[in-house]
């Protein structure tokens, strides 16, 4: 086995044990925080906030579909017509 | 007649060498993935279309100052570099292909303040930095590109699921075995004599296995800056074709009475615990892992101005405007890096090769994972979630889900799967921190 | 083994000092105070943050390249710096805490070129600048950021309330006795032997009475940039608390009757009239104070780009995408600053001292002012409104319109209290100017 | 007194007198450009534009009022159930 | 008193020069005409802005360190640049204006290494840049400005006119005439004693006939940096004149009968038409003028962003906050170059004069060269939309269909118009890169 | 004639040939491409899209314009009286 061969041996034992130590702490001490705020946090609720979920942007806000868009359109088009302004 | 000489003898036509041919062809390639495939658009559009910018021939975009004043081997520009980079070349004495090639690699092995002398002389004597140049240094050289696009992606990530189920962050865990096992291939590679590799560019080859791009440019700028054009493509290829890529191996590892496995629905999630959250893994990654600091700071400062409330208008332009200049440019500069002379390789290949093996590795061993926990247990987890851990967001969750339904209609795997994929994002920043601290 | 010693001789814990655990606290502090009492969270979120980050042990992300060099003493590096920055070391000497101290000192005694040469050097022998460094270096040192939210903020500024009732100005030019009595304070402190200042020093500390976090940050950064962290914190910290520094003071110093004077509405004010006012303001700094242009420039810019109503697109961009990215890597660069041994100190306590000082006797000062000119005009003042003249908009405005409401609850002051407030953005600016002129 | 003491009253000094000189003259500058503006200028009032007056941007355009928006909902129900689109 | 006579001494007031006064009323006269005459508004308003600043005195706004030094003329800095600019001058003489001069002619031919180190040491001595040289330095300096306003021009560019009737293109090409045809103009002043160029100025001075800003500004930067503020301040103002400069040309070289020409409606352009288009713009380029590469390689960029179709949130940035944030930094950058010294010069008049015949050549050759393909074509071309083959756009092409509907009010010239009229881009884009490649 | 009008002249001469030869490339590369495109490309008209136009931002989405809000808030307000809601 050559030097490389032996330093990614070293590098995996060393770097996958580290990340499951790392993560392992991170679950304890999530569980720990959670519980913690849970308990001395004021009871608010709020899960049912909807949280943005996407990475993107939403392209167009367009308040109002197209299809409600267009039956206004004509909805106006007869109030005007009615009413002669 | 003279003038239109001058323009025919300095034209792309004239000029251009096959290797520039065939990588203008492969950005062509790219921009046709990312077009036409919706191959990861967002990288892969400015990806490509920079790759193709750098092989213009005689342009030079991609080049700094000197190494423009020495493509163009005028006799008084190299005497003034001759001094700076300690090339031996008197004024007047023919340029030969050697003594170019003396001076390019006087001026790779340069020390930084060589370097930024030669620039000078060669901007003292008419040429300019290449455009791709500038922006590789400012956005990669200077690490703050994938730092600012971690920062955009914190500010768009809902720990929500997370947070309802923590020890899904195992899966994120083992998921990353797929980056230190394609070390591992990598100096396989080696040891079988097929490609040569050191042990910083395994390294930095292994990281593709993270599935994040922003985390595979940072630690390829920090480790092996000339494989990042490779590393890059790479891992936003394979991020495009996780719905190929996973859905075989998941199988492969599962039963069908697995696969169906429903998962209890998730507990709702208070808006403080989601402010605290970043901030926990602020104060763990300050006390085990300095070296994880830049990209998890990053990271969670995002993510920390998404969930307080109060600076909804600084998250906005983190998740927009901010994020959207920095991909531009940063797409452009891993393109600049596209470059014939380092792209066409075996390396390359190897690259392309290993970049597989570490996304099917971090897959399975997801798999196996969540297989594992559900022997320590009690409420069992789908294997299926396990997949998710390479990150790959928010691809990677939606394969889990869509295998899921599959194998039961109404087994929605989706909120669960985000647990371990942003649980990957994390471990996958973990490992880079590990890389940097034993390597960099 | 060996490599898990290595990452446990790096990790935080192992490395953590006091002071970093103390500033850690003060960042954690900062945050709650922008998250949950709202203090001025678009500044104190960031900077806060910036922080913590710059207290993580062994990250050096708030050090240069050979700081860090400076910082690891690796001996290779440390001789390659001696030549440099002209201390005697020898290659292969041990470094003892002394001359790691000898280095620090000369790094800081550095000229520009000499440090540049250095993390030149750092940089060859594989350190880099910290991520928090750069964003300082390019935001703060070159004094860009501060100069471009005043551009925003210049384009978020109505003066009309100010042009109909310019007699106003006064009460912003009388607040300013807050900046100067600070300094008078700065250096009783001194006088007294309690701390230690230079007038330097004394007249940063001062800024904070301005009430105006980028015009602090400005006059910090060019006077005693060592000093920015306390002088930024302090100075957002009392805008925060404006509405509880301020009522007393205001209370104390009025009559209920003075307080219950209602005001004439005021003139509507001509579009013209709003485009000519910043380039008034401009001509009038290019006469008398020329110190002041760079401030007063960018702010009368961004007015003149909102008022003048044919580049819209321009001035939104100034009002949000533009001032919220600064903003972003302002803030940070200010936690930069906050490292425990520069911020664990006397002096931080003394200017947190000093800068409520400065707040009472701007407070005070706008009201007696007011009063004053009420001997002279017809149309009574409101002493109240005198207040608003210490800047902090829109919250000493509001302020003055709710001890108004108090006093008489048909009195609506907040239009005429933005008067004499945005005269005291021009008023701390103005004598931004004076101060960098004398001492600069 | 010491050598600080006396250069922060000489600064105090110059400064608010020169703080107070440019401000006054600011008065009366801006005095007289609102008298010429509003004899030369053409007589455009505009006074009740009203300006933008928070730092903030706002965060959703909303051109249409949720009361609004909803009634219209209904109405536009109402004319498709009529028109049987 | 001493403190107050420092300020008077210092003061605008005290130091001002005619030249400045001139300066300053320049500025106003461009922000008269930027907003009340909505001449160009989006550039003349920060050009016009930036130049007030420039030429505010005492405040070195646009100097470098170095030259605010020099202009201070402090000995002790003096004495330490005279090391670094090789200037007969011992600590402790008299700096008597000739030595002032020296400094001054000295740092104008020093080499970039030594204009470095030269700013270093004036640091060292407590003088910075100003904030408009940073800028200049930034923006166009590193000439990445242009390039960034070509990158969101090109992502607001519409080709579907151009594709659809692809042979307008060589109306784009005649009207480069007005480029080149200035440049003789000129030589010929040159030729007749009445003004010096030189053959860099003059080709600098020629691209205003390219009627587009950015490429105005790229093109002047590289050539002749010294000339940029003449030259954008000429090209923005004739652009904005086109409604009153074309017509009459439009009319003395055309029949009532070709002007009422009605040409057939465009045939329907694909989406994949646009989408390759840019691509074979690029590849043009590289095969036959890599030059032109910076400029069109952007440009082609913007637009395969805006067609592609699955990168809309770049391409949104590109049109909006990238651009924006561009502009009033390039700008400001351009008034820095409208300082008093190098503004106020025959050179300027020459440039305005020269300006105005260009736009004239360029709009003549574009008709004729209209009517001259009517004589190979069978549909006919209504000469009017010739004229817009120079830029300028829209506007060029409005006029092209007011003119039209003056003539024949069935007749819509406008989408007839866009293809020579975005032709006209490409056209002054290539060039540029000629002259560049020629000359640069 | 003095050098500086020969070096014009040249580069006029080598600048409009080029401009020219580039754009005539150019005319014949895309018509190439338009054929090339339109054969081989699926049929997918989508002609109609109307592009964006014009240089500058719509400053304002407004999906509804003035004259149409004005009438729908007329037909809201009679809507609602008869509704009473
Ligand atoms: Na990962
Ligand atoms: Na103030
Ligand atoms: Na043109």
């Amino acid at each position: 086995m050559n030097e490389l061969m032996s330093q990614a041996i070293d590098l995996m034992v060393a770097g996958m044990g580290f990340v499951f130590a790392f993560l392992i702490i991170l679950v304890f001490a999530t569980l720990l925080m959670s519980k913690l705020v849970l308990r001395f946090g004021p009871a608010e609720p709020e899960p049912a906030v909807p949280a943005r979920k996407s990475r993107a942007k939403p392209s167009a806000p367009s308040p109002v579909d197209p299809d409600t868009a267009e039956a206004i359109k004509k909805a106006i088009a007869q109030y005007r017509s009615r009413h002669k302004k | 007649m003279d003038k239109l000489m001058t323009l025919w003898t300095g034209s792309g036509l004239f000029n251009i060498e096959p290797g520039q041919v065939v990588m203008i062809l492969i950005g062509l390639g790219l921009l046709y993935l990312a077009v036409r495939k919706k191959f990861e658009p967002l990288l892969l559009v400015p990806i490509g279309f920079g790759g193709i910018l750098a092989n213009i021939p005689e342009a030079g975009l991609a080049l700094s100052a000197a190494e423009n004043a020495i493509h163009f081997a005028k006799p008084q520009a190299m005497a003034a570099l001759a001094g700076v980079l300690d090339v031996s070349y008197q004024a007047g004495q023919a340029v030969t292909p050697e003594i170019k090639e003396a001076f390019k690699a006087a001026y790779k092995d340069a020390s930084y303040a060589s370097i930024s002398m030669a620039n000078a002389v060669a901007q003292d004597n008419g040429y300019g930095n290449g455009m791709l140049y500038n922006f590789y240094t400012v956005v990669i050289g200077s690490t703050i590109g994938p730092l600012l696009i971690f920062m955009g992606v914190g500010a768009m990530t809902d720990f929500g699921p997370l947070l309802a189920n923590p020890k899904t962050l195992l899966l994120g865990a083992a998921a990353q075995f797929g980056i230190f096992g394609t070390v591992l291939g990598a100096a396989l590679l080696d040891w079988l004599g097929i490609l040569d590799f050191t042990i910083l560019e395994a390294a930095a080859i292994g990281i593709i296995g993270g599935a994040d791009g922003p985390t595979s440019i940072y630690v390829s700028s920090v480790l092996a800056p000339h494989l990042i054009g490779a590393i890059a493509v790479s891992a936003y290829a394979y991020m495009a074709l996780v719905p190929m890529i996973q859905p075989p191996i998941m199988k492969a590892l599962t039963s069908q009475k697995e696969r169906a496995i429903k998962m209890t629905q998730l507990r709702p999630v208070t808006k403080k615990e989601k402010i605290v959250f970043p901030i926990v893994v602020l104060v763990a990654v300050a006390l085990f892992l300095p070296d994880a600091a830049p990209l998890l700071g990053m990271f969670c400062f995002g993510n920390l101005m998404r969930e307080c409330g109060v600076v909804e208008r600084l998250s906005d332009t983190a998740q927009n405007a901010l994020i959207n200049i920095v991909t531009i440019f940063l797409g452009l500069s891993v393109g600049s890096k596209l470059m014939a002379d380092s792209f066409l390789d075996g390396q390359t290949l190897g690259i392309l090769g290993l970049g597989i093996v570490a996304f099917a590795v971090g897959t399975a061993c997801g798999v196996l994972m969540a297989k594992l926990m559900n022997a320590f247990v009690k409420e069992p987890i789908n294997p299926l979630i396990g997949s998710a851990g390479v990150s790959a967001v928010p691809m990677a969750a939606r394969v889990s889900n869509k295998v899921g339904l599959e194998a039961n209609p109404q087994n929605f795997l989706l909120m669960h799967a985000m647990g371990p994929n942003v649980a990957g994002v994390i471990g996958s920043a973990v490992a880079a921190g590990v890389m940097i601290k034993l390597l960099g």
